[in-house]
């Protein structure tokens, strides 16, 4: 890859904020990811025919408790309703409070925007084109979701949305890491958001790929994936305000590449083609060998044939000496939009407090593959570099390296 | 002079969807064309249990021409002899062909070889109504309807039938696409839907809806 | 570092360009909505493919080919694709079923492809590319999103060529929402519209470029339209350049504000129709009139902005 | 309603290559029919009618840039060129029409050790056909007929019609398929193979042998084409069992319809034909039910014959190789025995020939069954006097 200046500015991660299943803030997920707890359970936000069928991971809280945690009107969408919240943790945990000179921006992701209300008015709409109220359909944009929460956190030099599908908020980072590159801005706001729809539920019915079981990504007998929902967002400084902070920055973004798998629609090439080039990408741009990377937060979705893909790109890349691995959708289920912004908040921490993760309910190696994710909460041991993987719908393949300061 | 004939009613069915009589009943669909079928067959609340033998060719035009003949309920007051079915496509039972050298390997199957023949989809469709008349299989590399007019309307004019079934079943390594037209002579006044233009039997109407319905 | 516009081709309710884009047959209303014309999508895709795709992937993909076929490239860099409302048939069509059919039976197509990044991904899968792949779905800016990203990519010397554009589509749905949101009441033009746009983008000049990509600047929601003044003012001050040094101006809305008096403006969304990545068609006719032969302009200045809550400007030139 | 008359013909066998050839064989009683130990076909040996290497080297040499048409193609040019030389029939002329007639093509492609380049597009039968015609400089577009093993006999129903419609004036038909490794393992695992040569309608019979061939027929609405005695073809008709797709009625009322039919489309009744060509494939079934059928529309002493303990099922060439045998009978008012009858061994009383039977042939009756409940029916006639100058 060409170096220029455009490639060799730092980029720090100065906050982080979450909400998943497994908590409504950083600490709570990091005390659930400590103790093995993951979020799955029956779902109760959705009037579904799947209610009994499918375990999500769902955030245990209504909109309207939501919306009243927040101070803003019911009725908003729910992706929108976590993105705000993460993106306010984060924001608060970064230490800009009050610093409004500097050129503060907002990249955010999602997959459906406001479905989950869109799907109340469809109804109504199908009756009678007339019908349905369309204070529901406001929000349906990605965009509008990203706009709504700027608008509410006052960013106005620049916001946009990125929708890679599952791979969306990995692109978020990605991209605002950029953008600081560039001088363009100071801080941006990175990360993603997406809440349980019937529309995405369906969906991935359909392709038959949802586990009736709490999921087991990486082992053997892998069913499928547990839908989730959540938000997670990072705040991305450039070195200048990183100077400026009264406290150290979480850590630095060190590697990203984004690459596709060209093979299918919805399917991961055998070979894990485009995870293998993303994987290696994101390591050159960073400067750094496989042998560095200390752990890997998988994008282990759980399906046969992410997992069977990605372990293949990971063998290639690695082999033979592994990095320790783990998927923390055994947590949180698979969040998509949000997936890459959650998993960078954890890899961030990982990177931060020298933690890795286990990977729940993990039992029988995949015959395909020489490793296994861990199986139990690691401390103590230096981590140094973590590769975060987000593959998506469309052969979309990101990864993001987080290195210690 | 000949009698005009009509184009009592068509169906397609292709990725693009699957339509009678030009109105869109599924919509477009890129599944594999096995799961496709299968939900295709599921979905219509077919019950006909010899479905699941058939090979996807045969599948295909057998699932076109229950959807074709749904509502043409005057055609069984015809003799069995009275109907005929002329089909074509480009790649015969290649898909089929393929299917049955694979289990050569092991021990070579009769349930499957029996389809490694086009005109197997005209016996699956002639058992499940009853029509006993005129048999032809036609291989061409594109959609011929100039052929099907001039031979379906040979048929009809000679008086060997009364009503036919022709079109175009086909399967190719990574696509399919099927249209059947029913064809008949004088339709009986029930043949018609009320409003139904009563479109002739030609080259240029089957062109066009097949160009339509399946592109 | 300069960005030159090596192709450009678009799908609009605006026929063909042709030689001389200025004078070009004007689009034709249905109602209050323009509809693309759509090409013979055989000559881009193969057969099998079209039956597969949506109205608005046929569209997109058939741009990028167009695009890239007119500048010869065969594996671009990067594909970076913006829609605002991403794949609405497809989405319409899942839902309609799910609440139709009550959640049963569903077919995954019109899910698999309701993705807002189909087009990207199509795109990619068609030409076996592993490159660089990024869709932006943000309203009004999503065109400039894609733009920003590949510009920053040819700055980066990521890539060498970057495949840029836009796609979004109307259906009967959307069409009867918005309508019912009053956007075709309250707005100039008043007229719905729809199509795709790609580019492909080049860090160095070849002697075939359309036009130079000089600057791209975007804003949200400004006060007035004295604020919407200083921004182009400011705008073109950072090129060292005043309203002097444009000679026409493609307008997507305000085309009557003080600073375009006195200079040739042109509102392009009589062959556009209004939708978020309308300002992608502007990019594609300002590269049009710059190439055509006979064309006495020299920089194009466009100005758009989607329900006057996203600005964008765009400053082209010729090469 | 137009005559279409049966202007040149040619039969290419492993008994010969000509149809004159192929007629003397049968007049010496030579069956083509021998245990074959190709092991790239069939680990066991098994009986068939194939042709040598031999045969096939002469023919290739015989064609100008063989190499580009496979065994089977050359086989149909090989033949069609025999029938056309002296026909009078012009391939450059767009009233002629030319027909193939094949059930698996070139099958054996698919079994080919190395990948073929383009499979698809070298195994469809279309490009086969494209490849004979352009060879011959037809200049209108070929029709394939691939309806299992009527394919031969429904191509010359076809060429009939298309002729009578006016839509074309002459029309070439040629059919040829190979024995493969696919098509012998098929019939296999049907149980359907004899382990001896067939016997057709015999009481012993086990089942089919399989034989390789091509034949071209070519017709004409234009009597002066006409050499020699003048054979028409009278009528055809096909049609559906529809009760089964891999086997037969069990009444044969269904080809007996379609006999019916043909007898009333050529204006001739069951008492004026003369001689009936029966598929004949020696499987129990089918015999059985062509026998009902024979004896259902009043045949039972008209006789019977079957040509596949000569040539062995031919699958998508039978019926033409049969016709054309059919019209030299006619032509010499001689019926042809039954090669591996016996006794026979069907439940309904029907006149099986079993020796050379020296009679007038003015109307003969051709029947051809197959997969997927098909049947088909033609019948060839003599011509009235006032036709023959």
């Amino acid at each position: 890859m060409t170096s220029n200046k455009y490639t060799k500015a730092p980029v720090y991660v100065a906050g982080l904020g979450v909400i998943s299943a497994i908590g409504s803030n950083v600490a709570e997920c990091l005390d659930a990811l400590e103790h093995e707890r993951p979020g799955m359970g029956e779902i109760d936000t959705l009037d579904t025919l799947h209610r009994k069928q499918f375990p999500v991971a769902g955030v245990k809280a209504g909109n309207e408790e939501l919306a009243a945690s927040l101070g803003v009107p019911p009725g908003v969408s729910r992706t929108a309703l976590l993105s705000l919240i993460a993106a306010k943790e984060a924001l608060a945990s970064s230490g800009l409070e009050g610093r409004s000179s500097w050129r503060i921006g907002m990249v955010s992701a999602n997959t459906v925007g406001g479905m989950d209300k869109t799907e109340h008015f469809f109804k109504s709409f199908l009756e009678d084109p007339k019908k349905g109220r369309l204070k529901d359909v406001v929000g349906h944009e990605c965009g509008s979701i990203t706009e709504w929460v700027a608008d509410r956190l006052g960013i106005h030099a620049y916001t946009t949305t990125i929708n890679t599908a599952c791979s969306s908020s990995a692109n978020a980072l990605y991209f605002a890491a950029r953008l600081i590159r560039h001088g363009i801005l100071d801080v941006v706001l990175a990360g993603g958001t997406d809440a349980l729809t019937k529309f995405t539920l369906n969906g991935f019915n359909t392709l038959m790929i949802l586990d009736k079981e709490y999921c087991i990504p990486f082992d053997e007998d892998r069913r499928g994936l547990n839908l989730g929902e959540g938000a997670g967002y990072t705040v991305l400084v450039s070195q200048q305000v990183a100077d400026s902070l009264q406290k150290a920055p979480v850590c630095r973004l060190t590697g990203f590449c984004n690459r596709n798998d060209a093979y299918h629609q919805t399917a991961s090439s055998p070979d894990g083609k485009g995870s293998y080039l993303a994987m290696q990408g994101a390591l050159e741009s960073g400067g750094l060998q496989p042998s560095d990377i200390d752990y890997i937060n998988l994008h282990g979705t759980g399906t046969q044939n992410n997992d069977l893909a990605e372990g293949t790109a990971i063998q290639r890349l690695f082999d033979p000496r592994y990095p320790k691995m783990s998927s923390t959708k055994s947590f949180t289920g698979h969040t998509l939009g949000a997936s890459g912004g959650i998993e960078a908040v954890f890899s961030a921490l990982s990177v931060q407090r020298d933690l890795i993760y286990p990977n729940l309910r993990f039992r029988t190696p995949m015959k395909e593959l020489p490793f296994t994710p861990e199986t139990r909460l690691i401390k103590n041991i230096p981590v140094k570099h973590v590769l975060s993987n987000s593959f998506g719908f469309g052969g979309n393949c990101s990864s993001l390296i987080f290195s210690k300061l | 002079m000949n009698k005009e004939k009509y184009i009592i009613s068509s169906c397609s069915i292709s990725p693009a969807g699957v339509r009678k009589d030009g109105s869109l009943l599924y919509d477009r669909d890129d599944r594999p064309l096995g799961d496709f079928l299968l939900s295709l067959y599921t979905h219509s609340g077919m019950d006909y249990p010899k479905f699941y033998k058939m090979d996807r060719l045969s599948k295909l035009g057998w699932l076109a021409s229950e959807i074709l003949l749904k509502d043409a309920t005057w055609i069984k007051e015809l003799l069995p002899e009275e109907v005929g079915i002329v089909l074509s496509n480009a790649h015969a039972s290649l898909d089929t062909d393929i299917k049955y050298l694979a289990t050569t390997k092991e021990f070579p199957s009769p349930a499957v070889f029996v389809y490694t023949l086009p005109n197997i989809m005209i016996g699956e469709i002639s058992i499940r109504n009853n029509f006993k008349g005129e048999n032809g299989f036609f291989i061409f590399d594109r959609f011929d309807a100039g052929f099907l007019e001039q031979y379906v309307s040979c048929l009809i004019d000679e008086g060997h039938l009364r009503s036919c079934i022709c079109g175009w079943v086909d399967v190719g390594e990574e696509d399919y696409r099927a249209a059947l037209f029913l064809v008949a002579g004088d339709p009986p006044d029930s043949a018609a839907p009320p409003g139904h233009p009563g479109l002739l039997f030609t080259k240029t109407n089957m062109d066009k809806i097949f160009m339509e319905d399946t592109l | 570092m300069n960005i030159y516009i090596r192709s450009a081709a678009s799908i609009s309710p605006q026929p063909a360009f042709g030689d001389d884009p200025l004078s070009a047959k004007p689009a034709i209303p249905i109602g209050n909505r323009l509809r693309a014309i759509e090409p013979d999508y055989s000559s881009f895709i193969d057969p099998k493919q079209i039956r597969r795709m949506s109205r608005i992937v046929k569209m997109g993909v058939a741009a990028a080919h167009a695009c890239l076929r007119e500048a010869g490239e065969t594996m671009p860099g990067a594909i970076v694709t913006g829609t605002a409302y991403g794949c609405l048939e497809d989405t319409g069509i899942f839902l309609s079923r799910l609440i139709e059919q009550q959640e049963e039976m569903l077919s995954p197509t019109s899910f698999i492809q309701s993705t807002h990044n189909t087009v990207g991904a199509q795109i990619a899968l068609m030409l076996q590319c592993t490159n660089y792949n990024n869709t932006f779905v943000h309203r009004g800016f999503s065109f400039e999103s894609a733009l920003l990203d590949a510009m920053m990519l040819l700055w980066e010397g990521a890539a060498t060529t970057v495949l840029a554009g836009s796609v979004d589509e109307i259906t009967d749905s959307s069409h009867a929402i918005l309508e019912r949101f009053g956007l075709y009441r309250r707005r100039f033009p008043p007229i719905a519209g729809e199509g795709a746009a790609f580019f492909l983008l080049a860090g160095e000049p070849t002697d075939n470029d359309y036009a130079q990509l000089e600057g791209l600047h975007t804003f949200y929601r400004p006060h007035s339209i004295g604020e919407v003044e200083d921004q182009i003012r400011d705008f073109l001050s950072a090129r060292s350049l005043t309203m002097e040094d444009i000679d026409l101006v493609l307008s997507g809305g305000h085309p009557t504000a003080p600073i375009f008096k006195d200079k040739e403006c042109i509102g392009f969304k009589h062959g556009s129709g209004e939708y978020p990545t309308a300002s992608s068609f502007a990019l594609a006719y300002a590269a049009s009139i710059l190439r055509a032969e006979k064309t006495i302009h020299k920089r194009i200045l466009i100005y758009n902005h989607y329900l006057d809550i996203h600005h964008s400007l765009m400053l082209v030139s010729k090469c | 309603m137009t005559d279409v008359f049966a202007v040149s013909d040619n039969i290419l066998s492993p008994l010969g290559m000509t149809s004159a050839e192929n007629f003397e064989r049968l007049k010496e009683g030579v069956s083509g029919i021998r245990l074959q130990e190709d092991k790239s076909i069939s680990d066991e040996p098994f009986y068939a009618a194939l042709f040598d290497l031999k045969m096939d080297e002469e023919l290739a040499a015989s064609i100008p840039l063989s190499r580009n048409f496979t065994k089977f193609e050359r086989l149909l040019i090989a033949s069609v060129r025999q029938a056309l030389a002296g026909s009078g029939v012009d391939p450059a002329d767009p009233g002629t029409a030319l027909i193939i007639s094949t059930t698996k093509g070139n099958i054996s492609l698919l079994e080919a050790a190395e990948p073929v380049p383009d499979l698809t597009t070298n195994i469809a039968l279309h490009t086969s056909a494209k490849k004979v015609a352009g060879y011959f400089q037809f200049v209108s577009q070929p029709l394939v007929v691939s309806n299992a093993c009527i394919s031969g006999s429904l191509g010359i129903i076809t060429g009939m019609r298309l002729i009578r419609s006016g839509r074309y004036r002459h029309a070439v038909i040629a059919g040829a398929d190979l024995i493969s490794k696919f098509v012998l393992s098929g019939f296999q695992s049907f149980q359907a193979v004899s382990p001896e040569p067939c016997r057709p309608f015999d009481k012993d019979r086990l089942g089919i042998s399989l034989g390789e061939g091509a034949a071209t027929l070519i017709l004409s609405g234009n009597k002066a084409l006409i050499r020699g005695a003048s054979i028409k073809v009278a009528g055809g008709s096909t049609g559906n069992d529809a009760n089964h797709i891999s086997g037969p009625s069990r009444t044969g009322q269904e080809l007996g319809t379609i006999i019916q039919k043909a007898l009333g489309e050529s204006g001739v009744t069951a008492e004026d034909i003369d001689h009936i060509s029966a598929h004949g494939t020696a499987t129990p079934y089918n015999d059985e039910m062509e026998a009902k059928a024979i004896f259902l529309t009043g045949m039972s002493r008209t006789p019977v014959n079957s040509l596949k303990g000569y040539y062995g099922h031919t699958l998508g060439a039978a019926g033409l190789i049969e016709s054309i045998i059919t019209i030299a009978s006619m032509k010499e008012d001689l019926v042809i025995p039954t090669m591996g009858f016996r006794k026979l061994g069907v439940t309904v009383p029907i006149h099986v020939a079993q020796s050379f039977l020296p009679t007038k042939l003015e109307h003969c009756l051709k029947t051809a069954s197959g997969f997927g409940g098909c049947n088909a029916a033609l019948v060839f006639s003599k011509l009235n006097a006032s036709y023959t100058a």
